[in-house]
């Protein structure tokens, strides 16, 4: 299962670097969002994917998963949940003043 | 024998959504994305009620209560916005 | 067989029920020609698909191992309260945003009402 | 357990939520967090001291031990930082105070600007892998707020290239730990030492210690810094200075924890990547100094330079280098500080930012044009002024590890320094006085103190390194022999 | 024309209240099974969103007088002062303390200080999320 | 000693105070005349013992802890140079007060004066060598400061860019040495590295220690190439000219080429770059001196040409160490011998020249040779010290400089005589370059006499009409013009208590073996050296009488040959290119920057993992694979996949959510329902949020549609990224090296109270992270919160956030 899963997060990181090198806002993000999942998932995997209980103690008989990566995953998915809310509203703030998504459009020269 | 109906009833469930899938995609408005959307919801919804069986705990009820609560909020926040275009209004004034 | 056992299996009964109806009603899904039909299909019979899988669901656990879910029971009680007022809400929008009726739809009695008020 | 280690992170922390109640009273907004930032720095400075008695301190959080907890390692290295940086923020407040203005200030600038240097500080002590990324999540966030704060166009655009960068960097970063977790089993990073040391460093560790290099070449600028320019352009002035001053820092600073700590073992992979990457950022970053007549662009292509300059210590590694290393990370916060406050001020006066729209500012602003002097002195490294001990040192170190050409590079480096930042001095302070007296913007007295402060720094670290050297000795000392670090965190 | 919304209204008043008894069960529970105050704070914000969705801001401000950006700060502050209490004991910061007892009848219970470091958890996330709905709301 | 140093600094400090108060009236020159004075009283007190062989070393701590202190050593070298400092000095300061006048900002110009005096006195007796770079960095910033000090002037400040960056250069290039030195011998004393650096004279850092040494010097002492400067930096006022840009700071290049010979001196390359150089620069300068029309410049190019001759001389009389103090080689130190005393005499008349030439800008407003003639009758007492100058300086008797250039000759003579190194064709070359050099400079000697003072009167060009200069200017450059003659007739008195002592320290190993006794007089007979001077005086006089029919020789260098000319293209076009360097990649294209990244990455960790071969894989250990997960697998690549060709935004948040979903249900299949419970509410909120702030934007643009217009190289780098990604998981999940702390948190219940052991380690062992992430949380939301309702982006610019 855990090279499923390493091929399923590497099909999922080749996504998001495409639509990182897009030149839309929200492609962007997106892959910035789907490069999260992918990175939840090998966190996930590098805990090991052996055949365990659900982490609740009393509930089932050891073995148990490992626990530590669930934890570290939990704290990413709140800071990614934090991130993409903040860069979102950033880019639509950024849509909503410089009156386009397109960000070859906003390169900005340097010495302006 | 009861594995094998539950097997059967989790697979009926997931026909169910990939149909439901297929109304998303396929619209053609969106109220019919919506409904198909709560669809979606719902199967799943019942689908991990019969995944909880089967595998033997009660962890994921709190989970089928979820998607209940979110399948009818996200619902009902596409309809206002199809109604209104604005999904929380400051003052409802009509 | 024992008791719980028969009772297990006519609970997998019920589950099995419901899900075939909700089968049936996602092929409404498919079938049925607009959003105002659809919407029978999504709501109506597929609310009493998930009542009927979560009741389900709820003896089996009560039967099998004695235990009873109150979150189930919440979650059955919430699904029945939601499911018709998204429905509703759903047709509602769609009427209001023009969604058009079928062509095969012979009546739009709304549509009267609400010039008149107009 | 020594619950001091935290101060310097949870000072700022408190009292940036605590300002939330106070949105009106701007005055108590200021009052506190400069009084928050000056306990932080007393606290560091004991801190500092308690090191030097007592050897390295650590404080496990919820009094888990290691390496199940989390836990603050206070060692001199991170230590000096913290107190650089704390104080740093304490000047930058302070010209935050005249510069910055109502609606920011409103806008919660001073919170966001203590929860910044609270991710900062956190950054510099963790001893955890894990919650470094967390830590630096922190100080990203405040980063993205401060430098989007107040929504104009340019900060806008700016910033979402800045965070889009970083997103990606810091997802980069959580690969490299669930790599590093999956290999060797274990976040702690005198754990994870040990442990990498038990197995040897093999290729595998090796490629993922690359991975780690990366993400933080991002965070430092190192090759990778394209990002910079632009985004450091933009922000106000007060905010413009920490970042100078503190961000790339703290990049540099989890490259040199993670590379003396945890993947020392193949430095001739390791190492020298690093040193042809400094070779690198310090070419690109000189040309680019050189290329721009704007007084923003110069400065901040800078703090390219001396982000290459300071990793050449790195790939030395040797004790010299770290020493250097550690004289020159105090004294570039300072200094770079002081740039930035002073090209701000300048831009501020004159309305311009484009060099050739200025001239002759000296006469009507004497002491900012002196205070610019002396900033160009130090960073150029001319002695008795504190960018000099740290250029000595790491030159010595560059040669002692045979890296001649990194040598001529950080040397040639400085000269680029010195012609960019001249070419400022020379066009806008002398030159013909275009601003008449009548004309001549006031300039305030709260812009120039906090510039005032940080040239007295400069030369005081300049004149007397001697007062720093036990502590930056301590630090290189533990920066080179690992297994200090992890005695005094694994022990009990 | 208004737009009747007595159904939807309706509904809503019972169904918050479910989604609130969840939400704190979601929360409680945190200590032996799934959920926690993160979850927990979510699925509070989200009967809010629901309550915001069938009425609207001005009403719900009525009922609900709160600056949800300082609901934030003070579930943010009582995460760190949770940590910070310690100090006062002299332990290690964020040293978390429980007591846990057999009762004849309902099983093993406790207290944790965890539960008030979870409350600002709860807290916090609840002012984050409506505070960044109702911005962009207000916004459009 | 310190408190030499010191003192120039400390009445600095008081200059601008006392220039508000005392001085208002007064011109503060006169305060300022008191510290030279004293100092050069101070230091010559202590002539007679230096002279009997004592050295003063005093010690005082800056940063022992690396080895830097303030070491102050006072030896024969750093007396005669603190003597030339404080001396002239005094002269320039007294002459100062009457060139400028009281509406110049004055305390300025004395600060960066006294500053340049005590910098230039803290490296002549500094012994260590960090102290010594201090203050030779002092000094160019001082030199700086002075030729700036009309700052409003572009000339000015072009020249004092110069002069900074080149002596600049020069400095970070010695500073290299020294450390390099220092790694070899572990010390920073010039004396403990001259006395230990034998040892490693096969060092492979002795080398490149002694070229970037001989960079800092040479850049300093405007040694070929690197004379550039010099001309530029007379932008300055007189004063400072005749101060820093003859007599003292140039000569610092000098004085560390002597005092780093007994380190460098045994290696052949030592002898050839610096001789050669030197005479290179003797030559050059001399040559361009000539064709100047502005008197400055002139004397400019005269102080080049004459660096170049004391610094040809310090090479030659290096090469007794090189050989290796053979007895018939010790001819040679006469060269050393004739370089100091030359060095004094320039200073001598040098200083008053340049004294003439400021006086006579000063009086008639000009100093274009074009434009002068016919001073003579005007301006007597002018000509006779401009007279006494520069037949001094042609080498004439009876002036100083008829002596040290006779001297000068024979050592030159006896580098062909010795036929050092065997390369004798080269070593014949020397006394010729040397003769050549020396016509030249008679020539522009008298150029700067008779085309000033005599021929035709031309009082039309004048901006002022000549006068005789006050008696206050006079005073400094007559003192010089006496020194010049007084020189000339009891040279031995420098000799025996200045030049001596020096001797014996350029050539310490010699000390006890042999007296130095040279004994200088005017008159050595018919000699080889006499007749050369007669040839110059001869083929001098026709090459002058004939100036105008080969000037034209210039013409064949045109100027943008020249090295003045390279090092403005270098400038100009240094900061063209990198403009357009850093252009072409700092587009300011996101996708570019991220382009960068990735294909850094790929480079980076792809490389690595090739070239270790790190990559490994095994699957034996992976668990089972259900059948729902193939589904959910399955699915989330499709939607992975299906996101790239989305056409429309609301498909793509669509799909995204989809994949968040699914990865929920992963988590339900990992046996992790906290995580399976947050990512669901979590990617809820998410989504909606993605509906919220871009439902509204325009749809995807023509061009952006990618099933249209797939970006290979794109899709390349993407798949390139995946492929590293993987290939590294893999390889990890191949090699488990240890097993996981995780064991430690199945104890949670006794620990912590709590059964759920991923709530447990999120609320007690790691609560820290929580905390922070509720932090991070927060700020996200305050965040959002600000950036909607702080809108500056309509307002008017506003200046400060530029």
């Amino acid at each position: 299962m855990e090279t499923l899963m390493i091929l399923l997060a590497g099909i999922l990181v080749m996504a998001a670097t495409y639509l990182l090198l897009s030149k839309n806002f929200i492609r962007v993000i997106i892959g910035t969002a789907i490069l999260s999942h992918a990175v939840h998932l090998l966190l996930m995997v590098m805990g090991g994917l052996k055949a365990g209980n659900v982490p609740l103690l009393g509930e089932n008989a050891a073995p148990y998963t490992d626990a530590l990566p669930q934890a570290l995953i939990l704290t990413a998915i709140v800071i990614s949940f934090a991130v993409t809310a903040f860069i979102l509203v950033l880019a639509y703030r950024a849509y909503k003043e410089l009156g386009t998504d397109d960000l070859e459009k906003l390169r900005g020269v340097d010495d302006e | 024998m009861i594995e094998m109906m539950l097997i059967v009833s989790l697979v009926f469930f997931i026909l169910a959504i990939a149909v439901s899938v297929y109304r998303i995609i396929r619209g053609p408005s969106l109220p019919d994305r919506v409904l198909a959307m709560d669809l979606v919801g719902i199967n799943l919804l019942s689908g991990i009620a019969i995944f909880s069986i089967l595998l033997d705990t009660t962890a994921f009820f709190d989970v089928i209560l979820l998607i209940g609560i979110l399948a009818f909020i996200g619902t009902i926040a596409l309809t206002k916005f199809i109604e209104r275009g604005a999904i929380i209004e400051y003052k409802r004034d009509r | 067989m024992n008791i719980s056992g028969i009772g297990e299996f006519l609970t997998s009964l019920l589950i099995l029920i419901g899900a075939s109806m909700s089968m049936i009603s996602a092929f409404g899904m498919i079938r049925f020609p607009d959003v105002y039909t659809r919407a029978h299909a999504a709501t109506k019979s597929s609310t009493l698909a998930v009542l009927l899988t979560l009741s389900g669901v709820f003896l089996f656990l009560w039967i099998s191992e004695s235990f009873i879910s109150v979150r189930l029971l919440l979650g059955i009680a919430f699904v029945f309260i939601t499911a018709p007022v998204s429905g509703h809400l759903v047709c509602r929008a769609a009427y209001r945003s023009n969604v058009k009726l079928a062509q095969v739809s012979t009546r739009d009695e709304l549509k009267n009402v609400i010039q008149q008020k107009e | 357990m020594n619950n001091l280690v935290v101060l310097p992170m949870i000072i700022p922390l408190l009292t940036g939520i605590a300002l939330f109640f106070f949105r009106s009273l701007l005055w108590l907004q200021r009052l506190i967090s400069i009084g928050a930032m000056l306990a932080a720095s007393a606290v560091s400075i004991y801190i500092l001291h308690l090191i030097q008695r007592d050897g390295i301190l650590r404080l496990d959080f919820g009094g888990w031990k290691p390496p199940f907890g989390i836990l603050f390692v206070a060692d001199s290295f991170a230590m000096l930082l913290v107190l650089a940086a704390s104080v740093i923020t304490v000047i930058c407040l302070f010209y935050a105070f005249f510069s910055i203005g109502k609606a920011r200030e409103k806008m919660y600038v001073y919170p966001f600007i203590l929860f910044l240097i609270a991710g900062v500080n956190g950054s510099f002590l963790t001893g955890d892998l894990f919650n470094l990324f967390v830590c630096f999540e922190v100080m990203l966030l405040a980063s993205y707020v401060l430098i989007s704060l107040g929504g104009k166009r340019v900060q806008l655009r700016e910033s979402f290239k800045y965070v889009a960068i970083n997103i990606l960097s810091s997802w980069l970063f959580l690969v490299a730990i669930a790599y590093l977790y999956g290999a060797v089993g274990t976040l702690n990073m005198a754990h994870l030492s040990q442990r990498i040391a038990e197995v040897g460093q093999g290729p595998l560790l090796t490629t993922i210690s690359i991975v780690f290099l990366i993400v933080f070449s991002l965070k430092a600028g190192l090759v990778l810094y394209h990002w910079l320019p632009g985004s450091y352009r933009v922000a106000p002035t007060a905010i413009a200075a920490l970042f100078g001053a503190l961000l790339t820092k703290v990049g540099m600073y989890a490259l040199f924890r993670v590379f003396t700590l945890l993947f020392y073992h193949q430095p001739e992979i390791t190492h020298t990547l690093i040193g042809i990457m400094a070779g690198i950022t310090l070419i690109g970053g000189s040309i680019g100094a050189i290329a721009y007549q704007n007084v923003r662009a110069i400065v901040t292509y800078n703090v390219i330079i001396t982000v290459g300059f300071i990793l050449i210590g790195l790939a030395a590694s040797t004790t010299m280098g770290y020493e250097g290393a550690a004289y020159y990370f105090i004294h570039d916060m300072v200094a770079k500080a002081l740039l930035f406050l002073l090209a701000g001020t300048m831009i501020a006066l004159t309305g311009t930012a484009a060099i050739e729209r200025m001239s002759g500012l000296i006469r009507n602003y004497p002491l900012l044009g002196w205070l610019y002097f002396i900033a160009i002195l130090s960073i150029v490294g001319i002695p008795p002024l504190s960018g000099f001990i740290g250029k000595m040192l790491i030159g010595q170190a560059a040669i002692e590890s045979h890296s001649y050409l990194l040598l001529a590079l950080g040397f040639l480096s400085s000269l680029f320094v010195l012609y960019s930042l001249l070419r400022i001095f020379l066009n806008c302070f002398w030159g013909e006085t275009i601003i008449s007296e009548e004309n001549e913007a006031p300039l305030k007295r709260g812009l120039l103190m906090p510039s005032i402060l940080l040239a007295i720094l400069s030369v005081g670290i300049g004149i007397a390194p001697e007062w720093l050297a036990p502590y930056v000795q301590d630090a290189a000392h533990t920066l080179a022999n690992p297994e200090e670090y992890i005695n005094a965190v694994l022990e009990d | 024309m208004k737009i009747n919304d007595v159904i939807l209204q309706t509904v809503a008043k019972v169904v918050v209240f479910i989604i609130l008894t969840l939400g704190v069960y979601i929360f409680l529970a945190g200590h032996h099974n799934p959920g926690g105050g993160f979850v927990g704070g979510l699925v509070l914000a989200s009967a809010l969103v629901l309550l915001y969705l069938s009425f609207d801001i001005k009403t719900v401000h009525k009922g609900l007088p709160f600056d949800f950006k300082l609901i934030a700060a003070l579930g943010a502050f009582t995460v760190v002062a949770a940590g910070v209490g310690a100090l006062f004991f002299n332990e290690s910061f964020l040293t978390q303390t429980f007591l846990s007892w057999t009762w004849p009848i309902v099983g093993k219970m406790g207290v944790s200080t965890v539960t008030i470091f979870e409350a600002g958890v709860a807290l916090a996330v609840v002012g984050v999320v409506i505070t960044i709905i109702l911005s962009i709301s207000e916004d459009v | 000693m310190l408190i030499t140093i010191i003192i120039p600094f400390l009445a600095a400090l008081f200059v601008p105070i006392l220039h508000k108060s005392i001085f208002r009236k007064l011109h503060i020159g006169w305060f300022v005349l008191f510290v030279p004075l004293v100092l050069f009283m101070l230091l010559a007190r202590s002539i007679p013992s230096v002279s009997n062989g004592r050295a003063f070393v005093h010690a005082f701590e800056w940063i022992p802890a690396y080895g830097v202190n303030f070491t102050i050593y006072l030896d024969g070298m750093s007396l005669l140079f603190s003597l030339l400092i404080t001396g002239i000095g005094a002269l320039v300061v007294l002459y100062s007060i009457f060139y400028l006048s009281q509406r110049e900002s004055l305390s300025h110009f004395y600060v960066y004066l006294l500053m340049f005096m005590g910098a230039m006195l803290g490296l002549v007796f500094s012994d260590n060598v960090i102290a010594l770079y201090l203050f030779w960095e002092l000094t160019s910033i001082s030199s700086f400061l002075l030729i700036a000090f009309w700052f409003y002037r572009n000339q000015s400040r072009y020249g004092a860019q110069k002069s900074l960056l080149i002596t600049v250069s020069g400095g970070i290039a010695m500073l290299a040495g020294f450390l390099m030195l220092y790694t070899m011998t572990g010390s920073f004393s010039i004396r403990e590295i001259a006395s230990s650096i034998h040892l490693h004279a096969n060092h492979e850092l002795f080398l490149p220690a002694l070229v970037l040494i001989l960079l800092g010097a040479f850049s300093k002492s405007v040694q070929f190439p690197f004379h550039i400067w010099l001309p530029d930096a007379m932008e300055a006022p007189t004063p400072v000219s005749a101060y820093l840009h003859s007599a003292t700071m140039v000569k610092a290049g000098l004085y560390l080429v002597a005092r780093f010979t007994p380190i460098f001196g045994v290696e052949p390359v030592w002898f050839w770059t610096v001789s050669i150089v030197g005479l290179v620069t003797l030559f050059w300068g001399s040559f361009s001196a000539i064709r100047q029309t502005d008197l400055k410049a002139l004397l400019a190019y005269s102080t080049i040409s004459q660096l170049g001759l004391i610094m040809s001389l310090l090479g030659i009389g290096s090469a007794v160490y090189a050989l290796d103090f053979q007895p018939s080689s010790l001819i040679l130190t006469s060269a050393a011998f004739a370089a100091f005393f030359h060095l004094i005499n320039h200073s001598t008349f040098k200083g008053a020249l340049f004294m003439v030439i400021g006086i006579i800008d000063h009086t008639v407003g000009t100093r274009d040779v074009r434009r002068l003639g016919g001073l003579m009758a005007m301006m007597p007492l002018t000509f006779t010290i401009a007279l006494i100058g520069s037949f001094s300086m042609a080498g004439l008797p009876p002036f100083n400089g008829f002596l040290s250039k006779e001297m000068f000759f024979y050592a030159m003579n006896q580098v062909q005589a010795f036929n050092l190194f065997s390369i004798s064709t080269l070593s014949a070359l020397f006394p010729i370059l040397a003769w050549i050099a020396s016509i030249l400079t008679f020539v522009y000697s008298m150029i700067i006499v008779f085309q000033t003072f005599f021929g035709r009167y031309k009082p039309d060009e004048f901006d002022r009409p000549p006068e005789e200069a006050s008696f206050g200017m006079l005073i400094a450059p007559a003192i010089l013009s006496i020194l010049i003659v007084g020189i000339f007739f009891f040279p031995n008195v420098i000799n025996r208590h200045i030049l001596q002592p020096i001797l014996l320290n350029v050539y310490a190993p010699l000390a006890d073996a042999m007296e130095f006794d040279f004994h200088i007089s005017a008159w050595h007979g018919f000699n080889l050296e006499l007749f050369m001077t007669l040839g110059v005086v001869v083929f001098g006089a026709i090459v002058y009488k004939l100036l105008r029919h080969w000037m034209k020789i210039y013409g064949l260098f045109p100027e943008k040959w020249s090295f003045d000319s390279l090092y403005h293209f270098i400038l100009e076009r240094g900061e063209q290119a990198a403009r357009s360097l850093t252009n072409t990649y700092m587009t300011g294209s996101l996708r570019h920057y991220f382009a960068y990244i990735f294909l850094f990455f790929i480079a980076a960790v792809g490389g690595i993992l090739i070239y270790t071969g790190a990559f490994s894989i095994a699957t034996n250990q992976d668990a089972p694979i259900t059948v729902y997960e193939w589904i959910i697998a399955v699915i989330m690549m499709i939607a992975g996949i299906a996101i790239i060709f989305a056409t429309s935004r609301l498909t793509a948040i669509i799909l995204n959510s989809v994949l968040g979903f699914s990865i929920a249900g992963l988590f339900v299949m990992f046996r992790a329902p906290d995580l399976a419970l947050t990512q669901l509410v979590v990617e809820s909120v998410t989504t909606a949020l993605f509906l919220l702030c871009f439902y509204f934007l325009p749809p995807f643009k023509q061009e952006e549609k990618p099933a249209r217009n797939f970006q290979w190289t794109h899709a390349l780098i993407s798949i390139s990224v995946g492929l590293v990604f993987i290939f590294i998981a893999l390889a990890v999940n191949s090699n488990p090296m240890f097993d996981t702390i995780a064991h430690f948190f199945e104890n949670a219940d006794e620990l912590t109270g709590s059964s759920n052991i991923v709530n447990a380690i999120l609320g007690d062992f790691r609560a820290f992270d929580t905390m922070l992430e509720v932090v991070v949380l927060f700020l996200a939301g305050i965040g959002v919160y600000t950036l909607v309702k702080l809108k500056k982006g309509r307002e008017e610019q506003n200046i400060e956030d530029q």
